[in-house]
C-alpha cells in the first residue's frame, strides 16, 4: 500500500512526465524521422539556456516571487560578452566572469530593492527587464557577431554519445546546473528556507529564518542563472544582440508552472521545470515536423497543445488526489 | 488609507507633466481648434484610453489574486473581428457599426468566459490559463485578417476611436463610462467586497457562502470586455486591424498601471482610481519620451528609472530612509516590518 | 524557587500603532526557573509585548536587558540567536512543509554538507512521541493535520532548541485536557532545567496550576506583578477587567438550560459519512437545543461539523432539514438553509485579513443576499457597532482592519459574522478559543439566550467544563466515530465523559 | 514583379523533372503584411513547382529558427530556405546542415558569417540601398528649395536590420546636403498605431516646422498620415511623405494624394528562389548574391498601378 502511494506533492511532476512521454510517442508515430535519439537530444541542445533560466526561476517562483528580467538579462549578457570579446578584445577568461557578473549584480540589486523597501517583485523585475534591455541597446543597437576561437569551440564542439548522436557543451553545463539546483533545493538549508518563504513568508519570519538574506540570494541566483543562460545563448548564437530572447521570461515562467510549480509559491520541483522546458520544446518540434501550419495556425496550435497539457495535468492531479484521500486511511 | 495610496503616484504624474512644461511652455494649454479641444493633456487622455480600459479590467482580475495575460491578444482579436464585420460596409448606414460593436463585445466577453472557466472551474493557475489565449488569440486574430493589415473604409467605424463628442475625443467618454460602471459595481454593490474577500482568503470566503467561482468568472469576463472595447478603439483609431501588432505588450503595461496604482498582485484591496493614475503615468511618460526627443535606444532605460522611482516613493521603508533625518519619530511609528494576521 | 537576578527584564516598554496605544510603560521581569504568566483581557497587549520582545515589532520606548546586558532585538532571528524561543498565538508554521521540517527548519541536522533527512525524521518522531505523546507520520505535510495538532508541533519546535527563555502565547487554546497535562509536564521539566517560561492563557485553572508569578496588563498598561499563590481568583479577574465582577461567580445559570419538552426536530442526519474522515453517524438536533460534541484531539469533531455544513461533501447518508430532505453541497447552500458555521481555524478559514471589522462581519450575510442587494453602508455600520458593543470588541472601531486586532477580538468578529446571519442552526467549532474569561461567560450566556429563542446550536469545544455547562445533549466522538450520546442531566461528571472519549464505557 | 511570375513554370519543367523536392522554409514570423506576402509567394511558388514544403514560423525568435533548422536536418529535407531573424548567430547550425549535405538558401536578409561555403546564395533586398533611394528622391524633389528642410523619421523596431540599414542609407545621402536635418527620430515599431501616436507627438512639439516625413515602412507612414490630417495639415502637401515597402495601402494613400513616394521592397521572390534551388540541385553555378528587382513608385503612378497590387 505504502509503496503504491504517490506523494501528493509529487503528483503534478509525475503527471507532467507522463504527458511528455505521451507527446513524444505521439510524434514518433506520426512523423518519420521524429523517433531518433538526436531529435530527443536536440530538445536539450536547443533548450540548454532555457533549462538554466528555468532552474533559477524555479527558486524565485518557489519563494512566491517572480522574475521578469531574465530574458533581457540574457540579451544584456550576450551583448556584454560580444562587445568585450570583439570590441575590447579581452580574453575569454575575463569575458566569462564579467558576463556572469552582469545578471548576478542586477539580481542582487533587485533582491535588495524587494527586501529592503518591501517592493513587489513583479514591478521591480519589470523595471529590471526594461533596464537590462535598454542597456543592451545603449551598448549597441546592432548585432555584434562573435568570432573568437574560444567561442567557436564552445559553439561547435559536439560531444558524441554513441549512435551518431551528440550533445553540446552547453547541455553538460545545463545538466550540472540542474543537479546542483536539485541538491540545493532539497539538501541545503537555503533550499528549505526558499520553500518556507514561499509557503508563508510571515511564518518564516516568525520562525526566525533569515528571510531577507534568502530573498536577496534567490534573486541573485536567478540573475546568475540568467547570465549563465545568456552565455550559453551566446555560444548558441555566436552573437550579441539587444533583441535576443525577447519575451523569454514568459516561456520560462510557463515552463516552470507547467512543470508543476505553484505560482503562489512553496510547492514544486526543479526537475519539474526541466520537464516543463522539454514539453515546450516538444510542442515546437511537433509543429516543425508537421510543417504545414501557417504562421497563425502555428500560434493557435501552440495554444491548443498548451491547453491540452494543462487540462490533462489538472485532471490527472485532481483525480488521483481524490482517490488518494480515500486510499490513505 | 485611500488618500495615501494615491498621493505618491499623483506626485509622480505631476512631475512628469511638469517636465514637459520645461520643454514646451504651452504643454498645459488647451485650445479650441476646428471646434475641438486640443492640447497635450487631451491627447494623453485620448491616447491612453485603451490602456486605461485594459487596466481597469485588469485591476479587478488582480484583486482576485489572478492576472490576465490575454488582454493584448483580445485587443487584436477584437480589432480583427470589428474590422471584418464592417469590411463589406460602405456609406453612412449605422447598422453595420452596431453589428460590429455587438459582435466585438460578444467575442471579447467569450474570451473572458474562456479564461474564467479555465481558472475558476478547471483550477488552472491564472498566468498559464491566460497565457494560452495570449499565444493562440493572436493567431486567431491573424487568421481572421489572413495575416494582412485590414483597412477599414467605412466611416462611421472611425468614430469610436477617432470621433469627437462635445468637442472632446469620444474615447474619453467610453473610458469614463466604463470606469463609472466599474466603480458603481464595485462600490455601490457588494461585488467589490466579494472580489476583495475572494482575493484575500478564498477558503474563508467559500465558508462564508460566497460563490467564488462565479465571482472569478465574472471578473475575467469584465477584463475581456474591457480589452475588447480597447481593441475596438485602437483599430477604429487607425481604421485598420493588425492581427500581429495590435495590443502588443499591453498586458505588461496594464499590470504595471495596476501595481503603480497601489493594488497588490497578491490580491485583496484594489484601487480603481490608483489604476487610472498609474495608466496615465505610463501614457504621459510615453508621450513625453516621444515629444522631448529622447533617443529610441534609451526609451527603456528611462522607463525603468521612472517605474523604480514610483515604486520607491510608494514604499514606506524607502520614504523613511529618504526623509529619515527630517521626522524620525513620526515615520518610525508608522512603518512596521511585519504585520501578523 | 528562582535566583535573584532576572535573566530578562523589560522596562518602560511603549508601543504605538497608528491610532492605538498597544503598550504604555510596561514592565516584565523574568527569572530563570520560573513560569511567568501574562494576564489580561483580549487586546490587553500580551501578544504585542511578546512580539516587541522578539523583534517582530520595533520598540517605541523602553529598554530590554537580557542576562544583564541591554539588547536591541530587531528580528525574530535575533531573538532566537539569543536563546529566546517562541510559540506565537496563531500557529505560525509553514503548512506546505512536512512536520519534520517545521520542527527543524533553520537548524537542520547536517551531515557531510547536506541535510540528514533520515536522522531528522527519527528525531522528530521521537521528540513528538516522548515529550508530547503524539504519534503521527512526521513526513506528511503539516496542512493535513488539524489546528490542535499543528499547535502541538509548534510547541515541539520551540522545545527543540536549547533556549534560555521559552515564550508560549496561548498554546493551550485548542488543546484538550490530556494534551494540556502533557505540555505541563514538559514545562515542569524545563523549569527544573532552569528555563524561564512565559505563559499566556485565559484559563485560570491552568494559570494556577502551572505558573509561579504573573504580570497583569490592562488596556496596554501595566497593572502589577504578583505571586500566583498569593492572589485570589476574583481579585485577579477584577485586576484584569478593572472592575469588580460579582456575577462572575454565578456563571451561566443552569436553570436557564432546563429541559423544555417536546422540541421539534430541526436537523436529522442518517448514516452520514466521509471516507477516511468520519465513519457513518446519525445525529438529531432539535430546535432550540444546544448539542455538545466532545472528543479528543483529532477525534473527528471538526470533520463532523464540516459535513453538516456542507464544507465537505458527504459520501453517504442523508439529511433532513426542517422535515425535508436536503443534500448540502456547499456552504452557500447551507447558509441559504439558515445554517452557520464558525470554523476553529480563524486564521486560514475565518478572517479576511485585509478587510475591516465591518466588512468581515457582514460578509456571510451579504453572501446570502447576493452581490446586487448591497446592505446599505449605514446599516452595515449599525450592525458592526451593535456587535462590537455586544461582544465588547476592542478597538471599537468598525473600520479597523481585522488583521490588526488581537487574536481574541478576531474570534469575536468571527462570531459576529455568523450571529448577524441570524441562523436557525449555528455550528460553533471551538468558538471560545483565545477569548478571555469575561467575554467567555458573555458568549455562553448569549448561546443560552439564543437557544431559548429557538436557535439550535452545535457546540464543539475541547473544554469539557464549558460543554457540560451549556449543552443539553452531548455526543462523544472517538477515532473518527460517534461512540456515544447522552442527555445532560447535570449529574454527569467530566470524568465520565473523559472515560468515553478515551475508550472506556459509561453506558 | 510582373515579369517574373510566369517564369517558374517553364523552369520547373526543364529542371530535374519529376523529382519532387522537400524544401524546408523557416520564416521570421508574420509581423507585417510584407512578411505575409513573402510567405505566400514562397509557398505558392514551391507548390506550383510540385515540391513539398516544410514551413516553420519562428515567431520573430532566432532561437526558434535555429530549432526549426535542426528539425529540418533531422527530417532530411533536400534544401533549406530561411529568412534570418538577425544576421548573426547561425554559424553552428549551418555547419550542421552542411555536414548533413543540405544546401541552405538565404532569403530576404543576409547572414554575417565569414565562411561563405555555409550557404549557397542570398536572394533579397538591399535595405541600405532602399534608404539611399528614398534620400535621393528627396534630394531631387527639393533641389530647388531654399533654406532648411526639417525631416522627421519614424524608425522601425529598435535593433532590427531594416531599421538600421534604412536609417544608414538615408543618412549617408543627406549627409552631403547640410540643409537637410533630421529633427526628430523615434521608433514606431513598424506599426500603424505607433506610427500615428509618435507622429502626433512630433506634431505637438514641432508642428508646422516639419517638412518631410521619412518612415521606415508604409504602415507607419499610413498611421502618420492620419495624425497629420487630424492635426489639421495636408499630408503630401504640407509635409512630404516617404515610405518604404510599396504595400497596397501606400498605393491607396498615394492615389488619394496623401503620400508622395514609396520605395519598393519586393517580397514576391518565391518563384525566383525556387528557380535558384532547382538550378543548384541540377548542378549549375549560382552567384553568391542575387538581387530582387525593385523600383520606386510615386504619387502619379499610383492610380494606375493600384489594381495590380497583390499585397
Ligand atoms: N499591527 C497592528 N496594528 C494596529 N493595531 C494593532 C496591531 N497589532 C495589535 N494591535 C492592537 O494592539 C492591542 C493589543 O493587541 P494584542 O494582540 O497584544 O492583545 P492580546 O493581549 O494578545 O489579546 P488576545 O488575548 O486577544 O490575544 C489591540 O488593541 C490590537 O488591536
Ligand atoms: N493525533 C492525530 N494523529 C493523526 N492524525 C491526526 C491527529 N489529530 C488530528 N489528525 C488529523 O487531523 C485531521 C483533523 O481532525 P479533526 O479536525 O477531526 O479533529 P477534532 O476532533 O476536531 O479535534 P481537534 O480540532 O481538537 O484537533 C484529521 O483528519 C486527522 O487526520
Ligand atoms: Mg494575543
Ligand atoms: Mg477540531
Amino acid at each position: 500500500m505504502k509503496i503504491l502511494q504517490i506523494d501528493s506533492k509529487r503528483l503534478p511532476l509525475i503527471a507532467t512526465i507522463a504527458l511528455f512521454i505521451t507527446m513524444f510517442v505521439f510524434g514518433s508515430l506520426r512523423y518519420t524521422g521524429f523517433f531518433s535519439p538526436q531529435v530527443f537530444l536536440n530538445l536539450f541542445v536547443d533548450n540548454a539556456f532555457l533549462i538554466v533560466v528555468a532552474v533559477g526561476m524555479t527558486f524565485v517562483i518557489l519563494s512566491g516571487g517572480i522574475d521578469l528580467s531574465v530574458g533581457s538579462v540574457i540579451a544584456l549578457t550576450s551583448m556584454v560578452a560580444a562587445s568585450l570579446t570583439m570590441n575590447a578584445e579581452l580574453s575569454p577568461w575575463l569575458v566569462i566572469p564579467i558576463s556572469l557578473l552582469v545578471g548576478t549584480v542586477l539580481g542582487f540589486g533587485m533582491g535588495c530593492l524587494i527586501h529592503f523597501f518591501n517592493l513587489q517583485p513583479f514591478i521591480v523585475t519589470l523595471a529590471g527587464m526594461f533596464l537590462a534591455r535598454g542597456l543592451s541597446y545603449v551598448i549597441s543597437v546592432e548585432t555584434i557577431s562573435i568570432n573568437s576561437d574560444f567561442f567557436n569551440f564552445m559553439a561547435s564542439t559536439r560531444i558524441p554519445i554513441g549512435g551518431g548522436s551528440f550533445i553540446s557543451i552547453s547541455v553538460i553545463v545545463a545538466l550540472v546546473v540542474v543537479l546542483a539546483a536539485i541538491f540545493i533545493a532539497h539538501y541545503s538549508k537555503f533550499g528549505r528556507n526558499v520553500y518556507a518563504i514561499g509557503g508563508n513568508e510571515q511564518s518564516a519570519i516568525l520562525m526566525g529564518l533569515p528571510v531577507g538574506r534568502t530573498k536577496i540570494m534567490i534573486y541573485t541566483i536567478s540573475g546568475f542563472c540568467a547570465s549563465l543562460a545568456g552565455l550559453i545563448f551566446t555560444f548558441y548564437m555566436l552573437s550579441g544582440y539587444g533583441l535576443h530572447a525577447n519575451g523569454l521570461e514568459l516561456d520560462t515562467i510557463a515552463a516552470v508552472v507547467i512543470g508543476g510549480t505553484l505560482l503562489t509559491g512553496g510547492s514544486g520541483y526543479v526537475a519539474g521545470s526541466v520537464v516543463g522546458v522539454l514539453i515546450l520544446g516538444v510542442i515546437q518540434t511537433v509543429i516543425v515536423f508537421e510543417g504545414t501550419l501557417s504562421s497563425w495556425w502555428t500560434k493557435i496550435a501552440i495554444g491548443a497543445l498548451l491547453l491540452l497539457f494543462i487540462v490533462l495535468q489538472r485532471v490527472i492531479v485532481t483525480r488521483s488526489k481524490t482517490n488518494q484521500e480515500t486510499v490513505s486511511h | 488609507m485611500m488618500k495615501s495610496k494615491l498621493f505618491w503616484p499623483l506626485i509622480v504624474l505631476l512631475i512628469i507633466l511638469l517636465i514637459n512644461l520645461i520643454f514646451d511652455s504651452s504643454f498645459f494649454n488647451i485650445e479650441v481648434r476646428n471646434g475641438r479641444f486640443t492640447g497635450s493633456l487631451v491627447d494623453i487622455l485620448n491616447r491612453g484610453a485603451p490602456l486605461l480600459l485594459v487596466s481597469i479590467g485588469m485591476t479587478l482580475v488582480i484583486a482576485t489574486k489572478g492576472v490576465d495575460l490575454g488582454v493584448g491578444s483580445v485587443i487584436a482579436m477584437a480589432g480583427a473581428v470589428g474590422a471584418m464585420a464592417v469590411s463589406g460596409a460602405s456609406g453612412d448606414g449605422l447598422t453595420p457599426l452596431f453589428l460590429a460593436i455587438a459582435l466585438v463585445l460578444g467575442v471579447s466577453v467569450l474570451t473572458g468566459v474562456w479564461n474564467g472557466v479555465l481558472v475558476s472551474r478547471i483550477g488552472v493557475q491564472p498566468i498559464v490559463a491566460t497565457l494560452i489565449l495570449m499565444v493562440a488569440g493572436r493567431g486567431i486574430a491573424q487568421l481572421i485578417t489572413d495575416g494582412q493589415i485590414m483597412t477599414v473604409y467605412y466611416d462611421p467605424f472611425k468614430f469610436i476611436g477617432g470621433g469627437y463628442l462635445l468637442m472632446l475625443p469620444f474615447s474619453i467618454f467610453i473610458v469614463a463610462a466604463v470606469l463609472a460602471i466599474a466603480g458603481f459595481l464595485t462600490r455601490k454593490t457588494a461585488l467589490g467586497l466579494f472580489i476583495e474577500s475572494v482575493g484575500t482568503n478564498p477558503e474563508a470566503s467559500r465558508l462564508s457562502g460566497l460563490n467564488s467561482k462565479n465571482i472569478i468568472l465574472m471578473v475575467y469576463m469584465f477584463s475581456g470586455l474591457c480589452a475588447g472595447i480597447a481593441g475596438l478603439i485602437l483599430s477604429s483609431n487607425v481604421a485598420s486591424a493588425d492581427g500581429n501588432n495590435a495590443g502588443l505588450w499591453y498586458e505588461l503595461d496594464a499590470i504595471l498601471a495596476v501595481v503603480i496604482g497601489g493594488t497588490s498582485l497578491n490580491g485583496g484591496r484594489f484601487y480603481l482610481m490608483g489604476t487610472v493614475i498609474g495608466a496615465l503615468i505610463i501614457q504621459s511618460l510615453t508621450t513625453t519620451i516621444y515629444s522631448i526627443g529622447i533617443a529610441p535606444e534609451i526609451n527603456l532605460v528611462v522607463k525603468a528609472i521612472v517605474v523604480l522611482i514610483v515604486c520607491l516613493l510608494q514604499s514606506p521603508e524607502f520614504r523613511k530612509r529618504l526623509f529619515g533625518g527630517l521626522s524620525v519619530k513620526k515615520s518610525e511609528k508608522k512603518s512596521e516590518g511585519v504585520t501578523i494576521s | 524557587m528562582h535566583s535573584n537576578t532576572p535573566i530578562l527584564a523589560m522596562d518602560g516598554i511603549t508601543k504605538e500603532f497608528p491610532g492605538v496605544k498597544a503598550l504604555s510603560d510596561v514592565h516584565l521581569k523574568l527569572y530563570p526557573g520560573e513560569v511567568h504568566a501574562l494576564m489580561g483581557e483580549n487586546g490587553a497587549g500580551k501578544s504585542t509585548l511578546i512580539k516587541v520582545l522578539t523583534g517582530v515589532y520595533s520598540i517605541d520606548e523602553g529598554n530590554v536587558t537580557f542576562e544583564g546586558k541591554t539588547i536591541r532585538v530587531t528580528s525574530p532571528q535575533d531573538a532566537q540567536d539569543l536563546g529566546i524561543s517562541t510559540v506565537y498565538q496563531e500557529v505560525n508554521l509553514c503548512t506546505n512543509l512536512s512536520v519534520v521540517e517545521n520542527i527543524f527548519i533553520g537548524r537542520e541536522i547536517m551531515k557531510r554538507g547536506r541535510i540528514d533527512w533520515k536522522e531528522m525524521n527519527r528525531q522528530a518522531k521521537e521528540l513528538l512521541k516522548t515529550r508530547l505523546n503524539l504519534d503521527i507520520d512526521v513526513t506528511k505535510q503539516l496542512s493535513s493535520y488539524s489546528v490542535a495538532v499543528q499547535q502541538m508541533i509548534a510547541i515541539a519546535r520551540a522545545l527543540n532548541v536549547s533556549a534560555k527563555v521559552l515564550i508560549l502565547d496561548e498554546p493551550t487554546s485548542s488543546l484538550d485536557q490530556n494534551e494540556v497535562q502533557q505540555l505541563f509536564n514538559v514545562m515542569r521539566n524545563l523549569k527544573q532545567e532552569g528555563l524561564a517560561i512565559v505563559f499566556v492563557s485565559h484559563f485560570l485553572d491552568q494559570i494556577y496550576e502551572i505558573t509561579d508569578r504573573l504580570t497583569v496588563l490592562r488596556n496596554g498598561k501595566w497593572i502589577g506583578e504578583y505571586m500566583t499563590k498569593n492572589i485570589e481568583r476574583l481579585d485577579l479577574v477584577s485586576k484584569m477587567m478593572g472592575k469588580e465582577l460579582n456575577e462572575l461567580k454565578s456563571n451561566a445559570n443552569k436553570e436557564g438550560v432546563k429541559v423544555k419538552e417536546e422540541k421539534e426536530v430541526f436537523l436529522q442526519g442518517k448514516n452520514v459519512s466521509k471516507k477516511g474522515k468520519i465513519e457513518p453517524f446519525d445525529i438529531q438536533i432539535n430546535k432550540g437545543e444546544i448539542v455538545g460534541l466532545a472528543g479528543l484531539l483529532g477525534s473527528g469533531r471538526t470533520e463532523l461539523a464540516r459535513l453538516l455544513f456542507g464544507a465537505d461533501k458527504a459520501d453517504t447518508g442523508e439529511m433532513m432539514i426542517n422535515g425535508s430532505k436536503k443534500q448540502l453541497h456547499s456552504p452557500r447552500q447551507a447558509i441559504a438553509n439558515k445554517i452557520a458555521f464558525c470554523s476553529e481555524n480563524r486564521k486560514t478559514e475565518g478572517i479576511i485579513a485585509d478587510l475591516t471589522i465591518r466588512e468581515n462581519m457582514i460578509l456571510a450575510m451579504q453572501g446570502v443576499q447576493g452581490w446586487f442587494k448591497y446592505i446599505p453602508k449605514k446599516r452595515q455600520v449599525e450592525l458592526a457597532d451593535e456587535y462590537i458593543k455586544l461582544l465588547n470588541i476592542n478597538p471599537p472601531n468598525p473600520e479597523q482592519l481585522i488583521k490588526n486586532l488581537s487574536g481574541g477580538n478576531q474570534q469575536k468578529v468571527m462570531l459576529a459574522r455568523w450571529l448577524i446571519t441570524n441562523p436557525d442552526f449555528l455550528i460553533l467549532d471551538e468558538p471560545t478559543r483565545g477569548i478571555d474569561i469575561g467575554a467567555k461567560t458573555e458568549i455562553q450566556k448569549l448561546m443560552i439566550k439564543l437557544s431559548e429563542e429557538g436557535m439550535s446550536i452545535l457546540f464543539v469545544s475541547s473544554e469539557l467544563e464549558e460543554v457540560l455547562r451549556t449543552c443539553r445533549k452531548i455526543a462523544v466522538l472517538r477515532d473518527h466515530k460517534k461512540v456515544s450520546e447522552f442527555d445532560n442531566d447535570y449529574q454527569i461528571s467530566q470524568q465520565d465523559i473523559m472515560k468515553v472519549m478515551a475508550g472506556g464505557n459509561v453506558g | 514583379t510582373g515579369g517574373e511570375t510566369s517564369e517558374p513554370k517553364d523552369s520547373s519543367g526543364d529542371s530535374k523533372s519529376g523529382d519532387k523536392l522537400v524544401i524546408g522554409f523557416s520564416q521570421v514570423g508574420a509581423e507585417s503584411e510584407w512578411r505575409t506576402a513573402n510567405t505566400k509567394s514562397m509557398q505558392e511558388a514551391i507548390k506550383a513547382a510540385g515540391h513539398e514544403l516544410k514551413f516553420s514560423d519562428a515567431q520573430q525568435k532566432q532561437e526558434n529558427q535555429i530549432k526549426a533548422i535542426r528539425s529540418f536536418i533531422a527530417q532530411k529535407v533536400d534544401a533549406i530556405v530561411f529568412s534570418p531573424v538577425v544576421e548573426t548567430g547561425f554559424e553552428t547550425v549551418l555547419k550542421e546542415a552542411k555536414d548533413a549535405g543540405i544546401p541552405v538558401f538565404l532569403s530576404d536578409r543576409a547572414v554575417d558569417i565569414e565562411d561563405d561555403s555555409l550557404w549557397v546564395t542570398f536572394l533579397g533586398s538591399d535595405f541600405v540601398e532602399e534608404g539611399r533611394k528614398a534620400a535621393k528622391w528627396l534630394v531631387e524633389e527639393t533641389a530647388d528649395v531654399e533654406g532648411d528642410i526639417n525631416i522627421v523619421e519614424l524608425q522601425g523596431t529598435v535593433g532590427s536590420a531594416p531599421a538600421i540599414d534604412r536609417k544608414e542609407g538615408f543618412e549617408e545621402i543627406i549627409a552631403d546636403h547640410p540643409n537637410m536635418k533630421i529633427v526628430k527620430s523615434q521608433t514606431g515599431d513598424f506599426t500603424r498605431a505607433k506610427g500615428k501616436e509618435v507622429m502626433e507627438a512630433f506634431l505637438k512639439s514641432d508642428g508646422e516646422n516639419i517638412d518631410v516625413l521619412y518612415a521606415h515602412n508604409d504602415d507607419m507612414a499610413i498611421g502618420a498620415i492620419q495624425a497629420i490630417e487630424e492635426y489639421g495639415l495636408k499630408p503630401a502637401e504640407d509635409i512630404t511623405i516617404i515610405g518604404v515597402d510599396a504595400v497596397k495601402g501606400a498605393f491607396e494613400a498615394m492615389a488619394a494624394g496623401k503620400m508622395n513616394v514609396t520605395v519598393e521592397c519586393n517580397p514576391m521572390f518565391g518563384p525566383q528562389m525556387v528557380d535558384l534551388i532547382e538550378a543548384y540541385l541540377a548542378g549549375e553555378e549560382i552567384p553568391k548574391r542575387v538581387a530582387v528587382e525593385e523600383s520606386m513608385y510615386t504619387m502619379d503612378q499610383a492610380e494606375e498601378l493600384l489594381p495590380t497590387r497583390e499585397y
